[in-house]
């Protein structure tokens, strides 16, 4: 397979990703759509790497590692951003993101 | 029915593992291909029909289905014998056609699907759940030379696709329409995110000690005369870690007493409520092959594996390494893996069921720093001590 | 072979992308990210990172969407919040600009083995945890990496412990 | 001569020696109170090691007897990495002096932690009292083994640290919180020259380790000629200021007298092996620093501060004051030596020194512990009572006076021929003073020791209820004393003369007498022999005299001289012409503050306060019409730009992210197609 390919996935997994945070009315969307860009960052990260360092070694693993801390960086973040959804929802019995406007007078 | 889209799922997990990580040598399935067919497949198809056989249907009409019979016959043996009843005894001596009996009855019972329920997720959820049971039993080596697939990342992997089972009982939960269903669903996930922590933490005790995630690797380290190298028995840390991993998998597997997701007395079944027939046996399968996947690591991984002492290296002494001695090793292996899933049916019978908040109080308030302390115990063995006896490095 | 494996892992992919992004119920969303997630985890099996592939089934599909389905059970579905209409368009207006600019990219970078077949990969586990704990290597982000996962921890904890309070400006909404 | 092999082991076990009372100090500190015995057996133990080490090492060097050896364990350990003009390393420097010292410190520190068991049996304090003796051996053995200024002004400042904690042991006494206090800032005084001559020789020099420093003197020297350069001569002079300090020379002598007020042990310690012993260590070191000019200085104040404390000594009438002004004296005589040229004899009087100096403060130790006061009129006949102590204190005191055989016999002899040859090779009126001083010094010691000696041990007991009283002290007590006794009669002979000597010519900057210089120093080395023993005879008679045989009546003469006796008597008021004047002048100088600070800073203050006000006033107009119609301006233009901003900023996350992807994408676009 050619580098092409795999980046060709994950610009279309980052175009949902995207879209998904923007059109969906939902913070669990938003939390999704986030999910989905990290992973497409992932594949694109695991690629190059691959398609980098074809012989193996340090530099094809480096794209990996990049991955790996993403992965952990996802892990907290959803963790957190959970418990914001929930205590939003429990403050405003809403999940939809344009409704806690607290600020806004 | 739904029996074909569970292994095509199986297969899809399987097959690109197989394909990289398992594809520069065959397994056993891939040999007995070879060497049938007439003429000569080429290797990359041979992998995938390998993966397909050996972790779907193979596996799934094998060797999952009759042990599954096996296992629900000894269980109801087992829990009529510990409250002084007999059991099933009807059917085929000591009733051990009652199994294949309550097969064909559920094969024939009408499959209904609730009104209000999400269909699509409805069908499709017991085949994840039976879909991941088989991909973890293709990881699980039963003999040095008898395995599907010898992933450098097996018990790894296991834990991975073990929690596809989670998913899986959520959606039945959730698409059955139903509240205690979704009750039972939510509790199997919290109770699985809870233990998976500790399950991991203590497995990595003995990966630690054997410095690979193979299980077969690590079987085969725990070879010899007198059961010495068994992982158990390696340094103090390992058997608290094993008693850890025990309590932990039970509450993987949703075994008693940590069976809340389906506790009958409140939830009336759990998350499998609404189900009957075919899609109901294939809950009841994974269970009981998650059951012996776990039993088999902990076999593998803490009891020495296919190793016993004095029986394995006598028939190796005495026939070598061929088939004679992967039969027995299958066997010691097997006996070792039931031995713990009988362990499990005794716990089931004997101990109470414990209330959900304690179960999350036992996994993140003791389970996780013991399994914890217990890999911190077991490093700084193998760093501190294990050199002063000349060994490691 | 291998080209057929891409294809279906990224057929599952875009496919379980697409049907989260489209599919009215949040909670069909949520199984189809599944999709997108194991279809994800069999590329990375193909580029070589078995490691990595496990990881993302062990986290993606076992921890986050585990939470996410959380989340959802635990907050009330609002099913008229797609808009049909809304989401073709933010889909079009992101993903053209997208596409043009990865095919400019594309078109401008040259990459040394950008084509197949590769050499096979070696397993990287083992690789990965000295890499992890050189030193020289990526010691300070593992490092760090933990000590952000203790903070996210007691954070979400914190969160979760605090009593709600009654909702701002209770009495007027 | 052969050469040393030191070995790795052996610096690890040289490096070993101050860290093991390190480790004992934390040790005793955070625990050592709860242990058994309050924990006074890792100190004592600790230096036991210290000690055995310090010696194995030194016999090791003894045995191939090459006394011009110096071995160094460069950057044993980075203090502060980096390029060799910048770096501060600590390391080892191994020769003659230290590996002396090192044996001489550990064991006396050694047996004086013995014998304080003993002595503060009972205290309140006794755990910290073990930590902070400790901690002092650590200073006093690191500084002898450090290489290099820093670490040496480091263990300097935590002996500075621990002579105040242990002189101020009694601190609910006055007396003992301010002289401790004195001890500390009098000594602070000297350690302040000390560091600025460090660093000046750091500037100048760009390091601080010894040997380097000794290799850049002669460098230095030619560069400018043959003479000293003045900024040399400033550090040299500066350097030797901060042993002024710590030796209690004169002018800054005044609080050595004054640490009687601590444990008796503690003034031992500090007297003979550690605090005043490490100026004239630093003198040695420092020596090629100093200038001719210089070490006529240091010779003469050295000799002039014998003479001077000898002569208050004989005035004194507290065992301990007699002590402390006979300290003063010797360090006076050590560092006069090393002033005229004879280091090796300075160090050699040191060393003895330290043994029969520790001896009698322990045996005078001994004695207030067995009759409770420190008066020596109040005692008397003691000896009966008393036996070993007497025998090891009279055995010391006989070393002090420099009666022949006895070890201080032959160091001081060595002194008095090095300032005669000195004399002789100048034959300057001025070079002859310190010969002078010396001899009248050293006649001096004899008189005044042996007026101790007849007090306290002979006659009659003139207090029979405190003789009833008085016993010989436990074994802890009595055995450093035999030992250091033992050393008092033969450190002469074990190290002999010789070996100081040879030693000497290891020491940088020592010149090796030849021709004429050697002439001078054989005829020099007669004389000084039979004057020596002429007037340590004649002070002993003269002792004996007064007060055994009473043909002089002591306190008749005391009111013949009357006024200068009285004068004598009150230490030259030295004390009292500090608080006249120094004390006095910073007094003045508080008082000048307090009066600008009154005056004039508040002045100032309340000068800009009403500047402020009509300022204020002023601003007041200002702000009103000027400044709020800015803001409202402001305001105005906020909410403008506000309607305009309320355009984007709709509260919802999605619109942001839409607008950040827009802004990537403009960015990406402008980046790609502009390049």
């Amino acid at each position: 397979m050619s580098l092409g390919a795999y980046l060709a996935v994950a610009t279309a997994l980052f175009v949902l990703g995207l879209a998904m945070m923007i059109a969906r009315r939902n913070l669990l969307y938003v939390l999704m759509g986030i999910e989905l860009i990290l992973n497409a960052a992932n594949l694109n990260f695991v690629a190059f790497a691959r398609y980098a360092a074809p012989a193996g070694g340090e530099a094809a693993l480096r794209g990996q590692v990049f991955a790996l801390i993403v992965i952990l960086l996802a892990v907290a973040e959803a963790a957190v951003a959970l418990a914001i959804v929930l205590h939003a929802y429990s403050l405003f019995d809403t999940v939809r993101p344009e409704e806690p406007d607290l600020l806004r007078e | 029915m739904g029996l074909l889209p569970a292994p095509l799922l199986a297969a899809t997990l399987l097959g690109a593992p197989l394909l990289v990580a398992g594809g520069q040598q065959g397994n056993f399935v891939t040999d007995l291909v070879a060497k049938l067919s007439p003429v000569e497949i080429p290797w990359p198809l041979l992998v995938l029909i390998g993966a397909l056989l050996g972790s779907g249907f193979f596996l799934l009409l094998v060797f999952i289905t009759p042990y599954a019979m096996l296992a629900i016959w000894a269980e109801r043996k087992v829990g009529g014998h510990i409250q002084c009843r007999i059991g099933p005894k009807r059917v085929g001596p000591f009733g051990l056609l009652q199994s294949i009996a309550d097969a064909i009855k559920l094969l024939v019972k009408e499959d209904t699907i609730p009104a209000g329920a999400d269909k699509l997720l409805f069908v499709f959820a017991p085949a994840l759940v039976l879909a991941s049971a088989i991909a973890m039993f293709a990881a699980v080596p039963f003999a040095p030379d008898v395995w599907f697939t010898d992933l450098n990342l097996g018990v790894f992997f296991i834990v991975a696709i073990s929690s596809l089972t989670t998913i899986g009982v959520i959606m039945a939960g959730w698409s059955s329409a139903n509240k205690w269903s979704l009750y039972g669903a939510m509790r199997m996930a919290a109770s699985v995110i809870s233990y998976e922590v500790p399950l991991g933490i203590s497995l990595l005790v003995p990966v630690l000690v054997s410095g690979t995630f193979s299980l077969r690797e690590a079987a085969l380290a725990q070879e010899g005369w007198g059961g010495a190298a068994w992982y158990l028995f390696r340094d103090p840390f390992v058997l608290p870690a094993f008693l850890l991993f025990y309590t932990a998998s039970l509450a993987e597997t949703k075994r008693a007493p940590f069976d809340l997701p389906e506790a009958e007395s409140e939830l009336v079944a759990g998350f499998h409520t609404e189900y009957s027939g075919m899609r109901f046996s294939f809950f009841f399968l994974e269970e009981y092959a998650a059951m012996f996947v776990v039993s088999a690591i902990g076999a593998l991984y803490f009891l020495g594996g296919w190793a016993f002492p004095g029986l394995t290296p006598l028939v190796e002494h005495l026939f070598g390494r061929g088939w004679i001695f992967n039969a027995v090793a299958i066997g010691v292996f097997s006996a070792k893996a039931l031995f713990l899933v009988f362990v499990m049916m005794w716990l089931r019978w004997t101990l109470p069921r414990i209330r959900i908040d304690q179960v999350m109080t036992l996994g993140y308030k003791y389970l996780t720093p013991l399994s914890l302390a217990c890999l911190l115990g077991a490093a700084a063995w193998e760093l501190y001590v294990v050199p002063l006896f000349g060994g490691g490095g | 072979m291998e080209r057929i494996a891409f294809a279906l892992f990224a057929a599952i992919a875009v496919g379980g992308g697409l049907v989260a992004l489209f599919h009215r119920s949040i909670v069909h969303s949520a199984f189809a990210l599944m999709g997108t997630f194991l279809g994800i985890s069999g590329l990375f099996v193909l580029l070589g990172a078995d490691f990595l592939a496990v990881v993302q089934l062990l986290i993606y599909v076992g921890g986050i969407l585990v939470l996410i389905l959380f989340g959802l059970m635990l907050t009330k579905p609002d099913p008229s919040e797609r808009k049909l209409r809304r989401v073709l368009l933010v889909l079009a207006a992101v993903a053209v600009p997208a596409a043009i600019l990865v095919a400019r990219i594309a078109s401008a970078a040259r990459w040394a083995a950008a084509e197949g077949p590769l050499p096979d990969p070696k397993p990287a586990a083992r690789e990965i945890g000295f890499l992890f704990l050189l030193k020289d290597a990526y010691l300070i982000p593992f490092e760090l990496a933990a000590f952000l996962l203790t903070v996210a921890l007691v954070g979400a904890v914190f969160l979760a412990r605090q009593p709600h309070p009654p909702p701002p400006g209770g009495e007027d909404r | 001569m052969a050469d040393i092999v030191f070995d790795g082991g052996d610096f690890a076990r040289l490096a070993a020696v101050p860290l093991i009372p390190l480790g004992a100090f934390f040790v005793q500190t955070l625990v050592g109170r709860f242990g058994p015995r309050k924990g006074d057996w890792i100190p004592v133990g600790a230096l036991a090691i210290a000690a055995a080490l310090g010696i194995f090492e030194f016999a090791k060097c003894l045995t191939v007897w090459n006394p011009g050896f110096r071995v160094e364990w460069k950057e044993a350990f980075d203090w502060i990495p980096g390029p060799a003009e910048s770096r501060a390393s600590f390391g080892i420097l191994y020769d003659n002096l230290s590996a002396t010292m090192t044996a001489a410190v550990g064991l006396i520190a050694f047996l004086i932690h013995l014998f304080s068991v003993g002595y503060m049996h009972g205290d309140r304090r006794y755990a910290s009292f073990f930590a902070h003796l400790c901690l002092f051996s650590f200073g006093m053995l690191g500084l002898v083994l450090s290489d290099n200024f820093l670490s040496f002004f480091a263990c300097w400042e935590v002996m500075g640290l621990c002579s105040y904690l242990l002189i101020g042991h009694f601190s609910e006494k006055p007396s003992a919180a301010a002289a401790c206090k004195k001890a500390f800032l009098t000594t602070r005084i000297g350690d302040v020259c000390l560091f600025l001559g460090i660093a000046i020789l750091w500037t100048r020099l760009h390091t601080f380790r010894f040997t380097e420093l000794w290799d850049a003197v002669p460098r230095v020297l030619a560069e400018n000629g043959g003479a000293y350069p003045g900024w040399l001569v400033t550090a040299g002079l500066l350097i030797f200021a901060g042993a002024v300090g710590k030796s209690a020379q004169f002018p800054l002598h005044v609080w050595l007298p004054d640490a009687m007020e601590g444990p008796t042990p503690v003034s031992a310690m500090i007297h003979a092996a550690t605090m005043v012993a490490a100026g004239v260590f630093l003198t040695a070191r420092a020596f090629l620093f100093l200038s001719p000019e210089a070490r006529i200085a240091v010779a003469l104040v050295g000799s002039f501060t014998a003479i001077f404390a000898a002569t208050i000594g004989i005035c004194q009438t507290d065992i301990k004051r007699v002590l402390a002004y006979s300290t003063v004296s010797q360090l006076g005589f050590m560092i006069a030596g090393i002033g005229v040229g004879g280091i090796a004899a300075g160090l050699f009087h040191m060393v003895t020194h330290a043994a029969f100096k520790a001896c009698l403060f322990l045996g005078s130790g001994s004695v207030i512990h067995a009759v409770h006061t420190q008066e020596m009129p109040q005692m008397g006949g003691l000896r009966r009572r008393m036996p070993i102590t007497y025998g090891t204190m009279l055995v010391s005191t006989l070393a002090i006076a420099g009666v022949p055989l006895f070890a201080g016999f032959y160091s001081k002899d060595a002194i008095l021929s090095s300032t005669l040859v000195h004399a002789m090779e100048h034959g300057s009126i001025l070079h002859a003073l310190p010969a002078i001083f010396l001899f009248t010094a050293a006649g001096m010691t004899a008189f005044y020791m042996f007026r101790l000696i007849l007090l306290t041990f002979h006659g009659e007991p003139r207090d029979a209820h405190k003789f009833e009283h008085a016993h010989e002290s436990p074994w802890v007590m009595t055995v450093p004393l035999t030992i250091l006794g033992f050393f008092a009669v033969t450190g002469g002979w074990i190290f002999g003369e010789n070996w100081f000597l040879e030693l000497g010519k290891g020491l940088p900057g020592m010149v090796v007498a030849e021709g004429e210089a050697a002439h001078h120093e054989h005829e020099a080395h007669g004389i000084a022999m039979w004057g020596s023993i002429g007037v340590a005879g004649a002070g002993i008679l003269l002792a004996f005299a007064f007060y055994q045989w009473r043909k002089f009546s002591a306190a008749a003469w005391a009111e013949r001289w009357g006024p200068v006796h009285r004068w004598v008597k009150n230490k030259y008021y030295v004390d009292e012409f500090y608080l006249a004047t120094v004390v006095r002048f910073v007094m003045f100088l508080t008082a000048v503050q307090r009066w600008f600070d009154v005056w004039i800073v508040d002045g100032l203050v309340n000068l800009v306060g009403g500047i402020g006000r009509a300022a204020a006033a002023v601003s007041g107009w200002f702000d009103r019409w000027v400044v709020d119609g800015a803001v409202n301006l402001v305001g105005w233009l906020t909410q403008l730009w506000g309607g305009v901003a309320r355009l984007f900023q709709t509260g919802r996350v999605q619109t942001y992210v839409a607008w950040g992807v827009a802004g990537a994408v403009g960015a990406a676009s402008v980046v790609l197609w502009m390049a």
